[in-house]
């Protein structure tokens, strides 16, 4: 299981603030990302930065762990 | 004693925590801070609120990082974070950085460098409450 | 209320010194300020006291006249300078400046630029009280 | 009359903050520090600024008023 969070921006377009998507082997950051952001067109042109566990990731191509917290976030504005 | 990096809900107090630094060492020289506050006119809009949502567990961890990078990277010998989540008014506080080092231009550098970094590493997002309506406000790149 | 810029033997509280700069306008979005400390060590020697004697007059006229070219010049809202005179101890505070503007790089340039200005120009001048003796401090060129 | 004055370590080494100069006609500023220079040598070492009735002035040709005060002033160090 992969919990998915948004903040925001983009929770708002997204009409939530976290959803869950079921695990399956092999499965990257890519992939979940372009499954999400088909479904959540609107609220994924916001998004800026990816973040699992906590730390941003830059490459899309890592694979997921079952368990992981992936957010998907607009650019920051906090300050 | 308060934490030196927190996200909050509650104001804070400039002189607690200037005390708060102050109390760790008397070799501090100087002492930069920046406050910012919630203004009531952005972009030629009126402005009534801010409202801050955090990803909480994520920014409280990435502004320790800072702070520990500052005191390496500035020779600081402390500094503090404070960053206020939920809604705030105009002329209110939003956020407090304090750097302190044995002399002034460490201490600016790092006060300025923390206010810089927290803004680009930070995950926090900013809603502005206006008299026509509510919008989340995207950063210039 | 207390005046923008002052001299005097009493603390300050950083907290009232910012609440009178807010007070003067809702549209401050960014306050930088410089605390300098009483720091008990200086140059390998421990420091019981600093003791400050200045030029009253003189200086409270080049402190006026630096904030009105620090908010001229930096296009800030608003400024305060207070310095303390008489005996601090070890940790005590000794000079504050703050520097409110819309945005938060002009207040950092102008707190800064202050505190340069106000030790080249304003005639004040610094005794530091250790076990060994007192000497006054002559600054490096 | 001309009122000096002395500051911190300036003061400290010319063992008084003020003193009093008699005026006299054409009294310019440069005879004025060099007459006190040679009474307070040690003091006038110290000596970087000077000011007259508070505000800095460089050019020591300038000739002084009567009832003028002037400070002769080490290098600040406040702050």
């Amino acid at each position: 299981m992969i919990k998915v969070l948004f903040f925001g921006p983009v929770a708002e377009r997204a009409g939530c603030n976290s959803l869950v998507v079921e695990y399956r082997a092999g499965l990257r950051l890519q992939a979940l990302r372009d499954e999400l952001a088909a479904q959540y067109a609107p609220a994924f042109a916001l998004v800026c930065f990816v973040a699992v566990n906590g730390a941003q990731v830059h490459d899309l191509a890592q694979p997921l762990a079952d368990g992981s917290e992936v957010a998907f976030m607009a650019k920051f504005s906090g300050g | 004693m308060s934490a030196a990096v927190r996200i909050q809900i509650e104001d804070f107090s400039q002189d607690d925590e200037i005390d708060a630094m102050r109390g760790s060492s008397k070799r501090i020289g100087g002492i930069a801070t920046f406050l910012g506050c919630a203004r009531d006119f952005s972009e030629g809009r009126e402005v009534s609120e801010i409202s801050f949502e955090a990803y909480g567990s994520m920014a409280l961890a990435e502004m320790n990082a800072l702070r520990s990078e500052a005191i390496e990277k500035f020779a600081l010998i402390d500094a503090r974070i404070v960053h206020r989540i939920g809604t705030v008014k105009g002329g209110d506080n939003i956020v407090f950085i304090a750097a302190g080092a044995e002399h002034r231009a460490a201490a600016f550098d790092a006060c300025r460098w923390l206010i810089d970094e927290l803004k680009a590493r930070v995950p926090i997002w900013k809603k502005e409450i206006t008299p026509e309506g509510d919008s989340w406000v995207v950063p210039h790149p």
